[in-house]
């Protein structure tokens, strides 16, 4: 890391850390947070190994109403409600990942999405998420019973404090010896194959891993919200998820954060200055980024700092 | 295992009986028989679509067998996955030219040392865990003069410079069977007589089995020849037999000049 | 030297920010072979791409039998008469091989027919219906040769056509250019297989960075071995 | 006498209406199937197209005067026109790199029409009548056909022959064949591609407007009709292997013949029998049941 | 802080499904009741703030709790869709501030989920059930058939029918559901068909009524049966058609050309939209109204006191009659059964309906007997 990122992350850690204190309204950040990490979750697979899943929402949405459920229905601690979505999600990221791994590009992404559409289904027919009422009122409770979550305050450091490990955390992957295999499957398969690699085992490793990202940040997010919902899996939330990591830069670390960040707070900010506009302006930002900056902003502000050194050197 | 490996020559190390391989009814490769000795640069020429590639992809199991058996060191791995095959030691390169090009050269030989070290899925394990392997790696680069590149991204090395670091690369598997397919193809000169004399290098201690349209360097460096026409075996022995087959001639070298014709 | 069918000046193209041509000069003229020599990377390949039009932005001159060409697209210069055989082959994989052999629409009057092409590659008729990327290398070499010889192209830009094919192969090639030339068509060959151009070109030139640094006719051969020795390492 | 517990009057005439909506799965999956297929383009506004094709009608109608009978020629022409506009003001930029900033270019045209038509029109929709000649309905004896509904199935099925013929057997479908795997070389032979590339999105374009033109008598048109359907009809292409002419045409009918029979059997399922067909059709054959294998 | 402005704040559908019947129009009626009671109350000026939730429960609930927290919100209003509304009530609850839900159908809002802070303002599914359902039955409507939208509410609104129906002697003689936004029904429509009922009750809404209905007259099934729309709101007709509408039988809590009031307002909005206001929209006036009135009687926006005045008041206005908010929070009025003209009977633009019964509240809705709610049991 060059200096000039590492001062930006710490300016950064600084702002999240004093956010509540600023005048930045902590549950809406926290909920920024659910989704970067959502999106972080989602690019580990998108940007690190070559593989576009639509249907991730099926992850965040499960996971959110197992840790619902168990929380408001059978009274479970937050931590032990957290702890069993993200486990059901790995497990529906192990089934995704089973069938659908050895298919190649758009044929990958059809089947996700064909297999979240019949998760969403369930939630849809399944008696405990109430339909498209949602899961409603759950209660945040305290972490190993001692911290109380109902406090916004106490809840986003909560929040924070797994963003951060989580976003060290997938940093970690992509560097680690598991990482350099992704890389290396990402960059020419046949070789990595022709090298004694199981290349499918390491990409079925690799999307439980960014199912249970998905997971914990569904789940987090019905804390923070105190409710799941159909939307959160809905396809059109595995097109959202894919809009912030492009938006932000895919295949870059900070870029789905930022992606994330910067489409919860125009969904906040639309909802209530254009009225039915919403759409058109969302469709509007969709085509602009497509054809403006395609590497995402923080991508092309990278691919213009390559640009300038290789102009000095 | 390098040391003592002539004593060894007689010894077969790949053994294929009856291989056959089919597409839609077309025969690419027909009931070959095929001996590859330990220690031998073997090559194996044949006109175009007489099935060479096709029996490659047959050995490392990129495609399977319509028919019969493959051997290696008395075990049958006819039913392999290639991964599996891949960590016996039968090691391939390609037609066209495999590497990872957006990795440096360093990592791309680094990638191939990586595999024994079994923390392929250690996703908590840092980089660091991995430097320990460039000492090696660099030798590796050191013996297909490469050491000056280290550091480069791989997409920037001419052409001839990836098919030698394709080489370190499949060296740093230890294998104990090469399999190269046209390792001198596109190149210049200076690269086809650098790359042949690094094949000659590197078969030490080690067998190699070779596709190869470019006679000079077929007659220089290969111990044995097999000819394989229409998926089958036409002739088989040391060059100097081979080349004067007249049915060889007719199939693939052509006219009394062809040598000259068919070399780069 | 008969009428000058292809006259390129001071050409540059570029491959998105990179430079690779640097003011190429160059003629070949009405029936003559031509083969341009040099190192891997040289800029061969890119000369003929530019002249095509497949480079990325390029600069300079190119005429075709006095028609401007730099301006062109793609199409509008093959409708000149040109045939280009692209080093990668560029085989299509939905196509059969009958297909591809077929696709090229003829741009000029008497190009080979299916037949006469059949009759030199018996390969390409016996693989005719199997998709084109299921051919051989080699195969596929020889299909993507014959491909522009059905279209009454009367340039020809033919890279690396000696490719990975077998020596019998080889000289049917040779021959085939022999008799193209005969025919009048206007050849403009890139080999790295020296010995398989040395004897067809009428002239040589030699590129190095993105430059011709030599020219030199058939006689001349002989007296300009030591210097291709250091180009080329012959 | 029944026919899988159902009496065969009512198997019949379930027959007949699946067969109608497959006429519709059919039409807009092989506009889809020529785009995907021959431009690489997974085109997300197909659905939007197929609403402003209806919507057209509507106002030809409204506005104009302009019948059924015209509508049925104009209507296409003009989102064909849309569509060729739309390539080669956006799409064009795109070429060359990953489909997936396709899909979501178009996925962003979509959601800019439908809010257009939804800020113009409103989401409840306006409702465009039966054209005379094909009002009524016929006693088929086991139902009762609206004469519509009967001239879909005809309209679209003649459509997607054509279509098909023009792709697979004739020679400007090698062109778009070969163009969609290394277009540039395409184009060196001597072949315009890139007016031949715009023409085919005109083209896909204008068979979704088509079918919304066939559909607006059928459901109310309203700025949503198309997303509502458009996912169906990517799995039925999926199904069919992208691509594959035919695949997408005899898979889109037969699809709303199986729809047919869930909304029977397993109503609250009917939505998504085609993602549970889709997923195990994947597994079986990777590439769809007509698509080549890769 | 007291002196500062009074905030209303309004959340619902103003770009998707819902948005015609509520929408952008229906946070207009609230700033028109603002305007036209002066703009200020207890001398502090008041401001109307507005979101489109997009139909996402968790929008709706953030930009609540947002407003709550930063705005120190007075009123929320709730527009269309039940899981948004029952997202808003559990802040509110939270919050403790008044919440008044106009568009949602759901009952759970005043039964298992009901809160001492939030009023259902305009209609819910149970009374649509039972406006709806007793007339038919009535009306010799015996074998009844459903068919209805596969989520929560429509199947809320059949089980609550269903009850209606079975209780007045009559018999339900099968259903069929279909997924939400199914762009054909003709399918479901010839199973319809075979049950031989009297009546095809359709519990679904917007889209799928309309498009339901249209398939209905086209396969001729009009012919054999009734069909009965049990959640249609006037621009749900409107876009229908009278011709294919003609003879539906409609619950609503409101219509336009009911009397002259009503005449007046839909008038004014007239005017403005070149098309007449939906029951909602009228609530949405009616409401905001009402609060402000209930502030100034209460000489304070504090929540208990203001909701404590709202319990105590008689509502009389254009937009519904005898009405009073019971503990649950249950706002109780008169509920009508209308019935679409014919072509030729509907004379002025827009004139589609004809009165064919009216429903006192406490029959229309549920009673405290069937309620779950604990604030009713104390
Ligand atoms: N997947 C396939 N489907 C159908 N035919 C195939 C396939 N692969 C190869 N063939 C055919 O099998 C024959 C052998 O192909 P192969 O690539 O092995 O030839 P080769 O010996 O490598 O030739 P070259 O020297 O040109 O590379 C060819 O005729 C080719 O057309
Ligand atoms: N698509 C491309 N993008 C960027 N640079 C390229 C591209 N293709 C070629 N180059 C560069 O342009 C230079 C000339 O390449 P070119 O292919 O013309 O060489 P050549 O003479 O054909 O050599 P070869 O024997 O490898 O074909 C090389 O340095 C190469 O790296
Ligand atoms: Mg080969
Ligand atoms: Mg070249």
């Amino acid at each position: 890391m060059s200096r000039t990122v590492r001062l930006t992350y710490l300016a950064l850690l600084a702002l999240a850390v004093l956010a509540p204190f600023i005048g930045l309204y902590p549950v809406f950040v926290m909920k920024l947070l659910c989704f970067a990490l959502f999106a972080c979750a989602f690019n580990l697979l998108l940007g690190f190994t070559g593989l576009l899943s639509f249907g991730h929402a099926a992850f965040f949405g499960t996971a959110a109403y197992v840790t619902g459920w168990f929380v408001k229905v059978q009274g479970w601690t937050p931590e032990l409600g957290v702890l069993a979505g993200v486990v059901f999600a790995a497990l529906l990221g192990l089934v995704f990942g089973l069938v659908a791994i050895r298919r190649q590009g758009i044929y990958f992404a059809m089947i996700t999405l064909a297999l979240s559409q019949m998760v969403f289904f369930v939630c849809l027919q399944a008696p405990f998420t109430g339909g498209e009422d949602g899961l409603q009122g759950v209660a945040r409770g305290n972490l190993f019973g001692v911290l109380p979550l109902g406090d916004d305050h106490v809840m986003y450091y909560v929040v924070l404090a797994v963003f951060l490990a989580c976003f060290l955390g997938i940093l970690r992957i992509v560097t680690s010896p598991f990482g350099q295999v992704l890389k290396m499957i990402r960059e020419n398969e046949p070789r990595a194959i022709s090298l004694g690699y199981e290349v499918d085992r390491y990409k079925l490793l690799a999307f439980i891993l960014s199912a249970s990202l998905a997971g914990l940040a569904g789940s987090m997010k019905t804390l923070v919200m105190k409710f799941a919902t159909l939307s959160d899996v809905h396809w059109s939330m595995s097109g959202e998820v894919i809009l912030m990591s492009l938006l932000g830069g895919v295949g870059t670390f900070f870029g789905p954060v930022l992606g994330g960040g910067i489409v919860i707070a125009l969904q906040d900010m639309l909802a209530d200055k254009v009225g039915e506009w919403v759409t058109v302006i969302i469709g509007v930002i969709f085509v602009l980024c497509v054809l403006a900056f395609r590497k995402g902003v923080v991508g092309e502000l990278l691919a213009w700092r390559e640009r300038r050194r290789a102009r000095a050197g | 295992m390098p040391t003592g490996v002539r004593a060894l020559a007689a010894e077969i190390i790949l053994e294929t009986k009856g291989l056959t391989k089919e597409f839609k009814g077309f025969v690419a490769v027909n009931g070959v028989d095929l001996q590859v000795r330990r220690g031998d640069i073997h090559a194996l020429i044949g006109p175009n679509g007489a099935g060479k590639t096709t029996f490659f992809n047959l050995l490392t199991k990129f495609l399977p067998p319509t028919r019969g058996t493959i051997t290696y060191l008395g075990s049958d791995i006819t039913n392999e996955r290639p991964a599996q095959t891949a960590r016996r030691g039968i090691v391939r390169s390609f037609q066209i030219s495999a590497v990872f090009p957006h990795m440096t050269v360093l990592e791309n030989v680094r990638a191939a040392l990586q595999r024994n070290l079994g923390t392929s899925f250690h996703f908590w394990k840092p980089e660091r865990s991995l430097f320990h392997l460039h000492e090696r790696a660099r030798a590796l680069l050191g013996e297909v003069d490469l050491s000056a590149f280290a550091d480069e991204l791989t997409v920037n090395l001419p052409y001839g410079r990836k098919r030698a670091l394709e080489l370190a690369t499949t060296m740093a598997l230890e294998p104990d069977l090469m399999l190269l397919d046209e390792p001198t193809q596109g190149m210049g000169h200076e690269d086809v007589s650098r790359v042949t004399q690094l094949i000659k290098k590197v078969s030490a201690g080690r067998t190699i089995l070779m596709v190869e349209h470019n006679m000079n360097v077929v007659s220089s460096i290969a111990d044995r020849i097999t000819v394989l026409q229409r998926g089958a075996v036409i002739a088989d022995g040391p060059y100097a037999e081979v080349s004067r087959n007249p049915q060889v001639i007719e199939a693939y070298m052509g006219a009394a000049d062809a040598e000259l014709q068919g070399a780069h | 030297m008969a009428s000058e069918f292809l006259r390129i000046e001071n050409l540059n193209a570029w491959y998105g920010e990179s430079h690779v041509l640097h003011g190429v000069n160059m003629s070949v003229g009405e029936g003559e072979v031509v083969s341009l020599l040099g190192r891997n990377g040289a800029g061969r390949t890119t000369t003929m791409r530019a002249i095509v039009g497949l480079t990325g932005r390029r600069t300079g001159s190119i005429r075709i039998q006095g028609r401007e060409a730099i301006g062109l697209p793609p199409h509008k210069v093959a409708r000149l008469g040109v045939g280009y055989c692209p080093e990668e082959r560029g085989i299509f994989a939905s196509l059969s091989a009958e297909e591809n052999l077929l696709l090229p629409p003829s741009v000029g009057p008497g190009g080979m027919s299916v037949a006469e092409i059949y009759g030199m590659f018996p390969n390409l008729k016996e693989r005719a219906a199997s998709p084109g990327t299921r051919l051989s290398g080699g195969e596929q070499q020889m299909l993507a040769v014959a491909r522009i010889l059905r279209t009454g192209a009367r340039l020809l830009l033919l890279d690396e056509i000696s490719e990975g094919l077998a020596p019998v192969i080889v000289q049917k090639l040779a021959e085939m250019i022999r008799t193209l030339k005969a025919k009048g068509y206007t050849i403009v060959l890139v080999e790295q297989n020296f010995r398989f151009a040395a004897p067809l070109a009428d002239r040589f030139y030699v590129m190095e960075h993105g430059k011709i640094v030599r020219e030199f006719a058939q006689h001349q051969l002989r007296d300009n071995m030591s210097m291709l020795q250091e180009y080329l390492g012959v | 006498m029944e026919i899988f517990g159902i009496p065969h009057q009512a198997f019949l005439g379930q027959l007949m209406l699946g067969l109608v909506n497959g006429a519709f799965y059919a039409m807009l999956s092989l506009g889809l199937a020529v785009i995907f297929g021959l431009l690489d383009i997974v085109n997300f506004a197909h659905g939007a197209l197929y609403m402003v094709g209806a919507f057209a009608a509507w106002i030809m109608l409204d506005k104009w005067g302009v019948g059924y009978w015209w509508a049925l020629l104009l209507a296409p022409l003009l989102v064909g026109a849309f569509g060729v506009v739309i390539e080669r003001l956006l799409l064009k930029r795109l070429y060359g790199l990953d489909p997936l900033y396709g899909l979501l270019l178009t996925f962003g045209l979509a959601l800019i029409l439908e809010g257009a038509f939804r800020k113009e029109y409103g989401v409840s929709g306006q409702s465009y009548s039966v054209p005379e000649a094909l009002a009524g309905a016929t006693n088929l004896g086991f139902m009762i056909l609206p004469n519509y509904r009967a001239w879909v199935v005809v309209a679209s099925v003649a459509v997607c022959l054509a279509t098909w013929f023009i792709i697979e057997r004739t020679r400007l479908g090698a062109y778009l064949r070969a163009g969609t795997e290394n277009a540039k070389l395409v184009q060196a032979f001597g072949v315009n591609v890139p007016l031949m590339v715009s023409l085919t999105y005109g083209a896909g374009a204008a068979l979704a407007g088509l079918a919304g033109v066939l559909a607006a008598p059928v459901i109310q048109v309203t700025p949503l009709m198309g997303s509502n359907l458009i996912i169906v009809v990517f799995a039925v292409v999926v199904i069919g292997g992208m691509g594959s002419i035919l695949g997408s045409v005899i898979t889109g009918l037969g699809l709303g013949i199986v729809e047919g029979f869930t909304r029977v059997f397993y109503p609250e399922a009917s939505n998504i029998v085609v993602f549970v067909i889709m997923a195990i059709v994947l597994m079986l054959r990777p590439a769809g049941l007509f698509g080549k294998e890769a | 802080q007291n002196n500062g402005p009074v905030r209303i704040g309004f959340i619902t559908d103003m770009s998707s499904l819902y948005a015609d019947i509520d929408g952008p129009a229906g946070a207009e009626m609230i700033k028109w009741a603002v305007q036209d009671f002066g703009g200020k109350v207890l001398n502090r000026p008041i401001e109307v703030l507005t979101a489109d939730h997009q139909n996402k429960a968790d929008v709706a609930a953030s930009k609540a709790r947002e407003w709550i927290d930063s705005q120190n919100l007075a009123l929320l209003i709730g527009g269309t869709s039940s899981g948004t509304n029952l997202a808003m009530a559990g802040i509110a609850k939270e919050k403790k501030r008044p919440f008044i839900s106009i568009g949602a159908g759901s009952a759970r809002l005043t039964n298992e989920d009901c809160t001492p802070y939030t009023i259902h303002y305009a209609y819910d599914t149970v009374a649509l059930a039972k406006v709806g359902g007793n007339a038919l039955v009535k009306g010799g409507a015996k074998k009844w058939y459903f068919l209805t939208a596969d989520y929560a509410f429509g199947h809320s609104l059949e089980a609550d029918a269903t009850t209606v129906v079975k209780a007045n002697g009559g018999t339900v003689v099968g259903s069929v559901k279909h997924p939400l936004n199914a762009s054909d029904f003709s399918s479901f429509l010839l199973q319809a068909q075979g049950s031989k009922a009297d009546i095809l009750a359709m519990a679904n809404a917007g889209g799928d009524t309309i498009n339901a209905m249209k398939a209905a007259k086209e396969f001729g099934i009009t012919k054999s049966m009734k069909v009965a729309g049990l959640l249609v709101f006037i621009n749900d007709v409107h876009s229908i058609g009278v011709a294919n509408a003609e003879g539906l039988q409609v619950a609503d809590s409101w219509y336009w050309n009911q009397d002259d009031d009503s005449r007046k307002f839909a008038k004014r909005f007239f005017d403005k939209y070149k098309r007449m206001p939906s029951s909602l929209q009228a609530a949405d006036y009616s409401a905001t109204t009402n609060y402000l009135k209930a502030v100034q009687a209460a000489g304070t926006t504090d929540t208990d006191k203001v909701m404590s005045t709202l319990r105590g008041m008689k509502f009389n206005d254009f937009y519904h009659k005898n009405g009073t908010i019971r503990a649950d929070g249950r706002m109780l009025h008169d509920m009508y059964l209308f019935q679409v003209k014919s072509a030729k009977e509907s004379n002025t633009p827009w004139d589609y309906y004809k009165l064919v019964a009216k429903v006192p509240g406490e029959q229309a809705f549920t009673t405290p007997a069937e309620s779950k709610c604990s604030l009713l049991k104390k």
